[in-house]
């Protein structure tokens, strides 16, 4: 079993599929009266969040409560004024404290990975940067499964800022991984220019959204931010929805049992209208719910056992 | 001064030969010499060079001597096979004025290690808006002759062209970082830190 | 069966091998453990067959098709995995989760037969009764095994036994079914021979 | 880092080549047309090498400098987002590296240089974004040019000592040892091989990227104006 999750990349075929499986063990506690599990009691996870993300952080905090570990939230909302603490400081921080695990989202890739060299527990990158959100992608696998019931040959378009998504990233690491065939669709000033080479070969992309829809059976729409804008990737909000955003007409071309899929928090009007984000093929509510199964399955995997 | 005679050593790959030093100068350069009064070195199976010179140094002084000081650099230098380096000019204040090159240039004197030839600034602060005074800097006791806003591009076409233009006066270089800023623009990457107390 | 004296230190050789109960005789012992349970329960009304995997779950299910087949009772079976609920779940290796597979009338206010295939520490039905707690509130529970070899650790006891088998702790007891590993077997590994 | 597989994989901010390419272009053309001397820093790219070759044959009085980083490392490092790898400009793809040694061979790029850039621990210990770029160079640079050209003497005494004292206009330096000339010089001891440990460098700082790296060959000796700067491979002061 792996020590850390820092990226979809980490997880062999076996890993991941073992980690969806014990997922769907962990969602059946939901359904009980006392939503609680003993594995983790004692345990100390620590959540680290540079950003603020509640979605995320309420998600973690959740998952590890329901396995009985102690959950402590450290919340840096730090800004570059203040002169605060190293990252390294912090992490022999939290070393001394006795974490277990730290859950940690940063603003700059790669942070979880410097971590991972400052504290002894495990590490759970929980978004880094643009480089990559590995727990994101396994419950978007985990959604596709339950919903399609199987990965391995799905064609899933992953559409939007490519670049800048680390959703995006640890997705096609992932989906490759478990057998899907991934294209990714966009302006060609938001997807990385050998994006193939770099991930996963045989990853397709296309500039087209209209021409991939008819053949997909799951399409992701990933976040757009607006500021992008003002950086000249796209010219205009409206443009980019007229061009990329996932509207009634463009839904009703997807195959009939194709899925639609968002990370959320969603840009209503401009990647997704509220027409196709409240249709029954959007998974946005369950891929929350999900969310905290996959994490308490990562948890336990991770410090369920001795794999000091 | 101590005479050194280095014994059987390679002059630049050459076939192996004698070399005696005396009075800051090569003396004699032959096999089979001998000079009772010089220390000897046993150079069999070495190679002698020119001392190395290194036109692109950082020597951090004045500014920020916790990660080097002109004397651990000329150190550094010495032990690596150097006799000259040029020190470039974004210390803290920047090399753009007439003042900070010698005062650069008589540190290095002071450390005696290597010959430090400070590099001129192009631009006041490395701003990349305004000539510094290439001119009192050449004509320094530093004697600058090369010019550099490095860890910065000269990026405006025009005011490269000026100085390119303005040190033909006294046979001067233009040294360019060569990075188009607008290229390589990161986005504002907010250096977040754990405020102090909360850890 | 008293203890045989402590052998003098012999030299190593193969584990010594002794087939407890051959197939017909588990397929015996599971028929009287299923009319013990038919007798005490007076008819299994109300009762549910939970298996322990991993033997414990078609231990289970061949009672209650004995059962149906004594006496026209359909008793529902299900599967309570209890690896989240070990006692030593931090010595070895992260360990699979299994399924829990619930009866659809669930437990509450049922008599539960937990069912496994050895009993020997106890440490395993205590996980079972802690795994029980958290999904119902049973009337009771009872707990059925093939073998019960001894050494407990626990102040736990089988209501029906299939065999007693005296072990040192040296041997080991090996159950094989016929739906997990083809044959129905009992062997006893290795230690003193009896 | 170099915009490339690896920034795209890693999810840092690249710095794609032709940012370096285009300024080496632009001012080549500046240099030509107003008739001066350009020098270019730390070229790092196959491009800029094409660029620098077209007007050399053009007659521009352009010279060009190469790190040994650049010689020797490649984006791959920054894998680990350690930032003792982070470097400005950053580390190519192997097929920068391989121009840049044809070029040093045949004279396109006229210098080594080591962009020498020491920094505070603090500076270099952090996350990769935050961390200043730059590595230590001077106490490795020459067993590196060995180690990369190989006991080619003539060619590694013209790119480290000759050309670059011309450059510079160091009378007096890069001038090879003889009779009546001044005794700047040093001797170097090929056969040794050392192990880079970043705190036994005289630097006083220890962000060198060949840590743990094992290099060929050593400095025994370094003269200055016939005094000893450098004797027995430790300094004297």
């Amino acid at each position: 079993m792996i020590k850390h999750l820092l990226s979809g990349g980490d997880l062999d075929a076996d890993t991941a599929t073992e980690i969806l499986d014990t997922a769907a063990e962990m969602a059946t506690v939901a359904g009980r009266e006392i939503k609680k599990l003993p594995a983790l009691r004692g345990r100390t996870v620590v959540n680290l969040f540079y950003e603020d993300s509640t979605r995320t952080r309420i998600s973690f905090e959740a998952a590890a409560k329901r396995l009985s570990a102690d959950v402590i939230n450290f919340s840096a909302k730090g800004s570059s004024v203040t002169k605060g603490e190293s990252l390294k400081d912090t992490a022999l921080t939290l070393q001394a404290m006795g974490a277990d695990a730290v859950v940690v989202r940063h603003p700059a890739s790669g942070a979880p990975h410097r971590l991972a060299n400052w504290v002894d527990g495990s590490v759970v990158n929980a978004g880094d940067g643009t480089h990559e959100h590995p727990t994101q992608a396994l419950l978007d696998a985990y959604t596709m499964r339950s919903r399609l019931g199987r990965l391995a040959g799905l064609s899933v378009a992953v559409v939007g800022d490519v670049l800048h998504s680390r959703v995006a990233r640890s997705n096609v690491l992932l989906l490759t991984t478990l057998g899907a065939k991934v294209t990714l669709v966009g302006p060609p000033t938001l997807i990385p220019v050998d994006i193939a080479g770099a991930l996963a070969p045989g990853t397709d992309v296309s500039y087209d959204l209209d021409s991939v829809l008819p053949n997909v059976d799951v399409v992701m729409m990933l976040r757009v931010q607006r500021e992008r804008m003002n950086d000249s990737y796209f010219p205009s909000a409206r443009e980019y929805a007229r061009r990329y955003g996932l509207d009634g007409p463009r839904m009703r071309r997807l195959p009939e049992h194709a899925i639609v899929m968002h990370p959320g928090p969603m840009n209503r009007g401009m990647e997704i209208t509220p027409e196709v984000a409240d249709s029954r093929r959007s998974t946005i509510v369950e891929q929350v719910t999900n969310g905290v199964s996959v994490r308490m399955a990562v948890l336990y995997l991770l410090l369920g056992g001795n794999n000091r | 001064m101590t005479a050194y005679l280095i014994t059987s050593v390679s002059v630049v790959g050459a076939a192996p030969t004698d070399l005696l030093i005396r009075d800051g100068v090569v003396a004699e350069v032959g096999p089979g010499l001998s000079a009772p009064d010089a220390t000897v070195v046993d150079g069999a199976g070495l190679v002698a060079l020119p001392g190395l010179v290194d036109l692109h140094t950082h020597l951090r002084e004045p500014g920020r001597e916790d990660a080097e000081t002109v004397e651990s650099g000329s150190r550094a230098a010495a032990l690596g096979g150097y006799t000259a380096v040029c020190a470039m000019a974004n210390t803290s204040p920047v090399a753009d004025t007439a003042g900070v090159v010698e005062q650069v240039w008589r540190l290095g004197r002071e450390a005696g290690l290597v010959d430090v030839q400070p590099i001129g600034a192009v631009t006041v602060g490395l701003a990349g808006e305004r000539l510094a005074e290439l001119g009192a800097m050449a004509d320094s006791a530093a004697r600058v002759r090369i010019f550099s806003d490095d860890g910065h591009c000269v990026a405006d076409p025009k005011l490269m062209r000026r100085a390119l233009e303005y040190v033909k006066a006294f046979d001067g270089i233009i040294a360019q970082h060569a990075e188009e800023p607008r290229l390589t623009e990161a986005p504002r990457c907010t250096r977040v830190r754990s405020p102090p107390g909360s850890a | 069966m008293a203890y045989p004296p402590a052998a003098r230190p012999s030299p190593p050789r193969q584990p010594s091998v002794k087939v407890i109960l051959a197939s017909a005789d588990v397929q015996r012992v599971v028929d009287r453990i299923a009319h013990q349970i038919l007798e005490k329960t007076q008819g299994a009304a109300d009762t549910v067959l939970l298996g322990i995997p991993t033997r414990g779950t078609p231990l289970a299910r061949r009672l209650a098709e004995r059962i149906s087949t004594f006496e026209d009772v359909v008793v529902p079976v299900g599967v309570l995995d209890i690896t989240l609920y070990r006692d030593d779940l931090r010595r070895h290796a992260t360990r699979a989760v299994g399924p829990t597979e619930l009866p659809s009338g669930g437990i509450d206010g049922k008599r539960v037969i937990l069912v496994d295939d050895v009993l020997f520490s106890g440490r395993t039905v205590r996980a079972a009764l802690d795994a029980l707690n958290d999904v119902g509130r049973p009337a009771s529970v009872q707990l059925a095994v093939l073998v019960d070899r001894g050494h407990r650790e626990l102040p736990i006891r089988a209501d029906y036994v299939g065999k007693n088998i005296p072990t040192s702790l040296a041997e080991s007891v090996k159950v094989t079914l016929a739906e997990v590993d083809g044959v129905d077997e009992v062997k006893l590994y290795g230690g003193a021979t009896s | 880092m170099h915009e490339g597989e690896v920034s795209t994989r890693l999810g840092l901010i690249g710095w794609p080549a032709v940012a370096e390419e285009a300024i080496i272009a632009r001012d080549v053309l500046l240099a030509e047309h107003v008739g001066s001397r350009l020098h270019v820093c730390h070229v790092s790219t196959a491009g800029s090498v094409e660029v620098l070759r077209q007007a050399k044959t053009r007659g521009v009085r352009v010279t060009a400098e190469v790190t040994p980083h650049h010689l020797l490392l490649t984006d791959e490092r920054a894998e680990t987002y350690d930032p003792v790898f982070k470097v400005n400009p950053p580390l190519r793809t192997a097929a920068d590296v391989a121009a840049l040694r044809a070029a040093l061979a045949d004279g396109v790029i006229d210098v080594i240089a080591t962009d020498h850039a020491p920094h505070a621990v603090e500076d270099k210990e952090c996350e990769w974004a935050y961390a200043r770029p730059g590595m230590l160079g001077l106490e490795t640079a020459l067993s590196i040019a060995l180690d990369v050209l190989g006991p080619e003497w003539d060619l590694i005494a013209e790119r480290m000592s000759r050309t670059p004292a011309r450059i510079a206009g160091l009378t007096g330096h890069g001038v090879d040892p003889a009779p009546g000339v001044p005794a700047n010089l040093t001797v170097i001891d090929p056969a040794a091989r050392r192990t880079i440990e970043p705190t036994e460098l005289a630097s006083r700082s220890r962000n060198t990227p060949y840590a743990r790296m094992t290099l060929p060959g050593r400095i025994v000796a370094t003269f200055l104006r016939g005094e000893p700067t450098v004797l027995d491979g430790k300094a004297i002061k």
